[in-house]
């Protein structure tokens, strides 16, 4: 059991910045996304923390202890590749025995280990057959079943249901977060895939280009994304972000989005709207949150999909785009028509244009 | 990876006196090219490791031009077995990579000519020594003794498995998707062959020419026994550069030397980043 | 692990008209099987011919004629009580037996060392691969005076000694054969290094840092898993080496010409002074025979045992 | 030295790249009565070099052996059945001879040929050591590459049985080449002109060489006054060259001194070479001979005599080199040159090339000197020989469409005025073996009086070797057993042995009843010479 505290955590190859100034303390016992697009320094931060790459700065503690120079086969560490990294050559008791027997554990102890765990991962049939040939599911409880049976504090996951076709993703998911609470340790996944992350998690890290953009659990990212990055990047599709300006009615604020019509500030960000000086403001809501409206914005329909239980409505205005989910068994616009629709209170955001910030509401 | 310092002067001190010690004959090769031939002696006394007063004659004088210490006039200058060995090994990897690579391509993708990867290793395995004798017959009679194909001829077969084994890896490793895309929008499949197929795998051709062609590059005894004077290659050649004036012209065979490694290196460097991967001989694939 | 594809007919199915690819597939293979045919059909059938005769170029009768001077299977009967082949033979397996395994120590140990990235490893790469470059000639004419008692060799191993080290490595039976050997593992060790670190840099790197994460030391990660999962590509570097080294020729003929005395015949250079000076054709296509027949029984088990093992 | 100073390098290089001009121009056909009027040849003269002093020397009338070939040629040119060419395969080191022009001033001997014949003479090189291996593999191939090849002597036998050699007698007949002439011709008469020409009675090949094994020592080492002190000391006899066997291992020893870059005698070499050294030895075990066949075709190697010959000369590898058994000649000039021995026994154009002060490789220029073989002291006297060896001789191939016009080109070649302007050539190897050579003041200079004089009387104490079919065989038999010996890893007396048993086995394979006359052949020409004690 271990807690893991990433401090001022930075990675630079040449002149590339592959992360910077991460600061994140994942709990005891908590499973922790991190999740980002490629490229976003996610996996990097994986790495520091296996001990495969060495940080350019900043530390790395387990329980408090640094173990920056602590080598990776020391850390115990738990690791299940993208690809499993299952030795095909062997056993599939092979593959489970290799860390007992790498510590020189007794013949006996490992047998008795091996079956125990075979039979937790249902591996028990199949003990005595060649890994290599073995279907995806078998392999990534094999390659989990390998780490665990160390009984490592910590479990690293990278991608591990990347390779996987879509269908039998969510079949993985539910079967890794059920070992999950079998073996109860502090686990951390890479995923670039917010499903995986959102199902999954009990906090999620969003990352892009090297840096931590917002932690929480996974509704608050949902609900509360610290900017407008995070609005698009979590969701399917991502939050609406049209660009406005403030306009001011007798005390209150609202947004006009030009040409399109105008949004009410919800009462919880009015004060922070009029303590903003600059007129522009981004506003945002989600797709599932719009509705017809007799008044708000005004959106050309450019095409209209139905997508089972959902329809998305596709909205476009003097180069603004929007996107409406709707219920199927509401009545969607005519393509080609243009429909009126506003947001709730509740799903307005705002965002500084400049910075991408979300601004931040306050109780009223 | 993280690494220690220990394991580090290791690394350099093994490499660095391996490489020293493989480095001993080459650089004498180097040195004996520019020794003048009071300094060729490797009897005793008066060793020489490296020329007290380098000299360019072994060069010139392989090239024809008499010089003040190698009073002995050549017949036949380095120039003519130096263009023999480049066009005979040239055109023996053009026939084997030919022959190799299209039966490599039938047999990875039309699954033709089981036999021939039997075939071929034996060939390969078959001292040449010993088919010498029907070989040499039967060029005499086709009149290809001490001819450019004959020689080119005989050299595409020796190296053919080797042209065969590569390029049926390459072909083997290569996605077929590509492939079957442009079979679907129509093309021939010869056409896909000349036009999708083979463009692809020019890195992989270049790495197997590179391989077969050093091959044949270093072939003494075939040509020995199939040239008499106008296709003698360098090695033959090389031979004949003794004199009753100095013994063995040693600088001269040295020279000579140098000049015959250049060819290859060449080749290397500008394939080296295939070269590694091209002799995997497939046997990584999963 | 299909390395053995390059052997076993891997016959696929392709969705295109299926004649029309086949026939495809037979152009394609006919030039190699026609060299084939070309080099393996009249050696093969006039070695079986003249084999049976006592046929010598010297007896002035020409080779098609050879039935005039019939002697059944006598030359088979020689070759069986023919201490110079069976000597050259034994020899030849020797120096296969010492070379194939320090040249593929040396390699091994060589792609080890230079698998990971380090400060100059291009340019030691590249030296390192300078011996193949060298035609096996030269390398043979430069062995020859590296080998001498005055020579360069023995001027290097007197740093280590009071007294001039004065060894006549080439007249000397055991020492030439061990200096021929020198200049194979010298020629050939780059090809091998070059072979085993393809395969080294393609065992997956994840693969092992999985092992290291699993804690196991470097030799465990080395024996269980870089080794066998270079298995297939180490069989062929070995495999191409053996098949090699039973053919050595030019460095070592040019070097000692198989001498002294006998010391350092292999069966190329046997086969080389039977054909050449000796002149009894005859007794020289019985030896090819004795040699095609071993080397098929032996390459057709190897291959079907190789298949076998590819087998999961 | 005036007479060496006139072979300067100078002169030998300007002759040399004039070849290589002319080698590349087309040949010149001049008509032959134009060429003759320009040339300025000696009266009564039909053909010949000029342009420099002594020419006329090799120039030659209508009725000599040259005459007669050119005339011939001319004859056949004119009825239209002459080749335009014809091709020689001559061994790489001894084509200089033909293709580089000698003394200054003169034609080479192809341009010769070419202007007087209109014939162009394509000469291909091949490697030392692989002259009979080509010769083989052209006739045995039927590769029709050569109308002329050139291979040793002791193969003419090999090469005749084969059938791939013209028999020549009808051309003798015809066109009279005289080999047999006294004062010009061949040493021993027809005897000679029998052993380096002829199988079983037939004439095969025409001798183009002489290379009868001589000895060389170092002046500057035997004339040493501090040297001949010390020897004197140590063995109570002056330092001389040897004439015994005895004498020759003790100087060999005495001046072995390798850590100085010395040895005693470097005449041993590897196998197809070494031989010599123990043919000389083995051959005197006896009075006049050791023959190595009784007259009935048994060995007779395997005895007493054979033992000890081989016994002796495992004993002489301590004064050689310790690379001995893995040189061949080049090593040995090479080391020669560098001054690196005190005697050796070689071609006899050791001295032409070494003792040259064109060769600025060599040190020991001036430093050369001759000496007969050493002998062994029998009841009636000494027995001193040495062998014939290598020695290269062309015959006319039977796959050349003008067998008769080749043959016309080797009897103009191969008599004595063509043959001994060729042989004072210093570009080859090719050395003086006719009566006319030994005379003759060029060949003299290229060959230092000092030496021709031991030639002569070499060659009076030569022994020929082994010429018969499987001669190849037999040799290499004898050579491995020699090797095995030197090499420590069989005795003496089992070498012997073995020989014998090879040997028996060879002579099954050739047919003992053809061996057992060409043993009588070969005997007849063994000399008979015994020196006074």
């Amino acid at each position: 059991m271990s807690e893991i505290a990433l401090e001022n955590l930075g990675k630079t190859f040449g002149d590339f910045t592959a992360l910077a100034e991460m600061n994140l303390t994942i709990a005891n016992g908590e499973f922790m996304a991190l999740l980002g697009p490629s490229g976003c320094g996610k996996s990097t931060t994986m790495n520091m923390i296996a001990g495969m790459l060495r940080p350019s700065s900043g530390a790395i503690r387990f329980n408090g202890r640094d173990v920056v120079d602590v080598p990776m086969a020391k850390r115990g560490v738990g690791f299940v590749f993208q690809n499993y990294a299952i030795f095909t050559h062997m056993s599939v008791r092979e593959n489970l025995a290799y860390g007992l027997r790498a510590q020189g554990t007794p013949a006996a102890e490992i047998n008795k280990r091996v079956q125990a765990f075979a039979e937790l991962l249902q591996l028990d049939t199949m003990l005595d057959r060649r890994a290599a040939g073995l279907s995806v599911n078998i392999l990534q409880r094999l390659a989990i079943g390998r780490s665990a049976i160390l009984e490592p504090s910590i479990f690293l996951l990278d991608e591990p249901l990347s390779n996987v076709d879509a269908a039998f993703r969510a079949v993985m998911r539910s079967e890794l977060k059920s070992l999950q609470g079998e073996f109860d340790q502090t686990m951390v996944y890479v995923t670039h895939d917010q499903l995986e992350a959102m199902t999954m998690a009990d906090r999620i890290a969003v990352m892009d280009h090297g840096k931590l953009l917002q932690v929480g659990t996974p509704l608050d990212i949902y609900n509360a994304p610290a900017d407008t990055f995070v609005a698009k990047f979590i969701g399917a599709p991502g939050m609406n972000i049209l660009n406005g300006r403030f306009v001011e009615n007798a005390g209150v604020v609202a947004v006009e989005v030009p040409g399109l019509g105008t949004l009410d500030v919800p009462p919880t960000l009015q004060a922070a709207a009029k303590d903003k000086k600059a007129p522009n403001i981004q506003i945002g809501f989600r797709p599932e949150q719009v509705n017809a409206s007799q008044s708000g914005l005004t959106m050309h329909v450019g095409f209209v999909e139905r997508i089972g239980a959902r329809t998305i409505v596709h909205l476009e205005h003097s180069g603004s785009t929007a996107k409406a989910v709707l219920p199927s068994d509401a009545t969607p616009p005519l393509a080609g028509s243009d429909w009126t629709f506003s947001a709730s209170d509740e799903a307005i955001r705002l965002f500084d244009p400049t910075s991408g910030q979300a601004l931040k509401g306050r109780a009223h | 990876m993280q690494r220690s310092i220990p394991f580090e002067i290791f690394r350099y001190a093994v490499i660095l006196g391996i490489v020293a010690v493989s480095l001993v004959p080459t650089l004498w090769m180097i040195s004996m090219a520019f020794k003048p031939i009071a300094e060729w002696s490797a009897a005793g006394a008066d060793l020489t490791w490296w020329p007290r007063n380098p000299t360019l004659d072994n060069f010139r004088f392989i090239f024809g031009q008499s010089s003040t210490d190698l009073i002995v006039a050549l017949e036949r200058t380095a120039g003519r077995p130096i263009f023999a060995s480049l066009l005979t090994a040239t055109c023996g990897t053009l026939i084997a990579m030919t022959a190799g690579t299209s039966a490599a391509y039938g047999l990875s993708r039309f699954g033709q000519g089981g036999n021939l990867p039997l075939a071929l290793i034996q060939l390969r395995l078959f001292p040449p020594m010993a088919v010498m004798i029907p070989v040499m017959i039967m060029w005499s009679f086709l009149g290809l003794i001490d001819n450019w194909f004959g020689l080119s001829l005989i050299y595409g077969i020796v190296t053919l498995p080797f042209a065969f084994w590569l390029m049926k890896t390459f072909f083997d490793d290569m996605p077929r998707e590509i492939e079957d895309a442009a079979l679907v929008e129509g093309c021939t499949r010869w056409r896909v062959f000349v036009r999708i197929t083979l463009p692809m795998m020019r890195p992989a051709l270049a790495s197997s020419a590179l391989f077969v062609f050093i091959l044949n590059w270093s072939d003494y005894l075939i040509a020995l026994l199939l040239t008499t004077r106008d296709w003698a290659t360098i090695p033959v050649y090389m031979a004949s550069l003794s004199s009753s004036m100095t013994g063995q012209l040693y600088g001269a065979k040295a020279a000579l030397g140098v000049i015959a490694a250049v060819p290859p290196i060449i080749m290397g460097i500008a394939i080296q980043k295939h070269l590694v991967r091209g002799l995997t001989f497939g046997a990584l694939k999963e | 692990m299909t390395n053995v594809s390059a052997m076993a007919p891997a016959v696929e199915k392709i969705d295109a008209p299926a004649t029309q690819s086949a026939r495809l597939g037979l152009w394609l293979t006919l030039p190699a099987q026609l060299l084939v045919l070309f080099i393996a059909l009249f050696p093969i059938l006039m070695q079986v011919y003249i084999s049976l005769t006592d046929w010598s170029p010297l007896d002035g009768i020409p080779w098609w004629k050879a039935h005039e001077l019939w002697i059944g299977l006598l030359n088979y009967a020689d070759l069986m009580a023919d201490n110079r082949f069976w000597g050259a033979l034994w020899r030849t397996m020797f120096v296969m037996a010492i070379c194939v395994p320090v040249q593929f120590l040396l390699g091994l140990g060589l792609a080890v060392l230079f698998v990971d990235d380090f400060r100059g490893k291009r340019v030691l790469y590249s030296t390192l691969l300078v011996p193949m470059m060298v035609v096996p000639a030269v390398a043979g004419y430069m062995f020859f005076m590296l080998f001498q008692s005055g020579g360069p060799v023995n001027d290097l191993l007197s740093f280590f000694t009071s007294d001039p080290v004065r060894i006549a490595w080439l007249s000397d039976p055991d020492l030439a054969l061990i200096a021929v050997m020198i200049a194979d593992i010298w020629q050939w060790t780059p090809l091998m290094f070059l072979i085993l670190l393809a395969g080294m840099i393609s065992v997956p790197q994840d693969q092992q840092m999985a092992a290291i994460l699993l804690g196991a030391s470097w030799w465990r990660r080395f024996f269980t898993i870089v080794l066998p999962r270079m298995k297939s590509i180490i069989i062929i570097a070995l495999a191409i080496r053996v098949i090699e080294i039973f053919k050595i020729f030019d460095t070592l003929f040019i070097m000692t010409g198989g001498g002294p005395g006998v010391a350092t015949e292999t069966i190329s250079v046997y086969i080389y002074k039977v054909t050449q000076q000796e002149l009894i054709w005859s007794y020289v296509a019985a030896i090819a025979l004795a040699i095609l027949i071993v080397l098929s029984v032996v390459s057709v088990f190897a291959i079907k045992r190789m298949q076998r093992g590819q087998k999961p | 030295m005036p007479i060496q100073s006139k072979l300067s390098r100078r002169s030998f290089l300007a002759s040399s790249s004039g070849a290589a001009a002319l080698a590349v121009a087309t040949p010149l056909y001049l008509r032959p009565d134009r060429a003759r009027a320009a040339s300025g040849l000696a009266d009564g003269m039909i053909g010949g070099p000029t342009g420099f002093d002594g020419a006329e020397r090799y120039q030659y009338g209508a009725d000599t052996p040259e005459g007669r070939a050119i005339e011939a040629v001319r004859s056949m040119k004119d009825a239209g059945s002459a080749p335009e060419r014809i091709v020689l395969g001559l061994s790489d080191g001894s084509i200089g001879q033909i293709t580089q022009p000698f003394p200054a001033g003169a034609p080479s001997i192809k341009e010769l040929w070419e202007q007087e014949t209109g014939i162009t003479l394509d000469i291909v090189g091949v490697p030392n050591g692989q002259e009979f291996t080509k010769v083989m593999q052209d006739i045995s191939t039927k590769g029709g590459g050569f109308d002329i090849y050139a291979v040793e002597w002791n193969r003419l036998g090999d090469l005749a049985e084969s059938g791939g050699i013209v028999n020549l007698d009808e051309y003798v007949e015809t066109h009279k080449p005289e080999w047999e002439a006294p004062e010009r011709g061949y040493v021993g008469g027809e005897q000679g002109v029998s052993l380096l020409n002829g199988y079983r009675g037939s004439t095969y090949g025409v001798c183009l060489d002489g290379d009868f094994q001589t000895w060389n020592h170092r002046t500057d080492l035997f004339g040493d006054a501090a040297e001949q002190a010390a020897f004197a000391d140590k063995h109570g006899y002056a330092l001389a060259p040897p004439k015994t066997w005895k004498e020759h291992d003790e100087i060999a020893a005495f001046f072995h001194r390798p850590d100085d870059g010395l040895i005693g005698c470097s005449d041993l070499r590897n196998q197809g070479w070494g031989y010599t050294n123990w043919y000389q030895r083995y051959v005197t075990m006896a009075s006049p001979n050791q023959f190595l066949f009784a007259d009935d075709g048994t060995a007779l190697i395997n005895s007493e005599q054979g033992v000890l010959a081989t016994e002796e000369y495992v004993a002489s590898l301590s004064h050689h080199s310790a690379d001995a058994i893995s040189w061949g000649w080049p090593e040995q000039y090479g080391n020669f040159a560098t001054g690196g021995a005190a005697m050796t026994c070689a071609f006899s154009n050791l001295p032409k090339f070494l003792d040259n002060p064109a060769n600025d490789g060599s040190s020991v220029t001036g430093k050369v000197g001759s000496h007969l073989p050493p002998g062994r002291d029998h009841a009636d006297g000494r027995i001193s020989r040495t062998v014939l060896w290598f020695n290269l001789s062309a015959s006319v191939s039977t796959q050349s469409e003008h067998p008769e016009l080749c043959y016309l080109f080797l009897q103009w070649l191969g008599s004595s005025r063509i043959y001994s302007w060729m042989t004072a050539n210093p570009g080859g190897f090719f050395d003086p073996f006719q009566l006319a050579n030994f005379a003759d003041p060029l060949v003299r200079e290229t060959y230092h009086d000092y030496h021709m004089d031991i030639v002569r009387e070499s060659v009076r104490r030569t022994v020929p070797t082994i010429n018969y079919p499987g001669a190849t065989a037999f040799h290499n038999a004898l050579d491995e057993n020699l090797t095995a010996a030197l090499t420590g890893s069989m005795s003496a007396a089992d070498a012997m042995a073995n020989t014998e048993r090879q040997w028996k086995r060879i002579a099954r394979r050739v047919g003992e009843d053809k061996l057992v006359e060409a043993v009588r052949a070969n005997k007849a020409a063994w000399p008979d010479l015994v020196d006074p004690v």
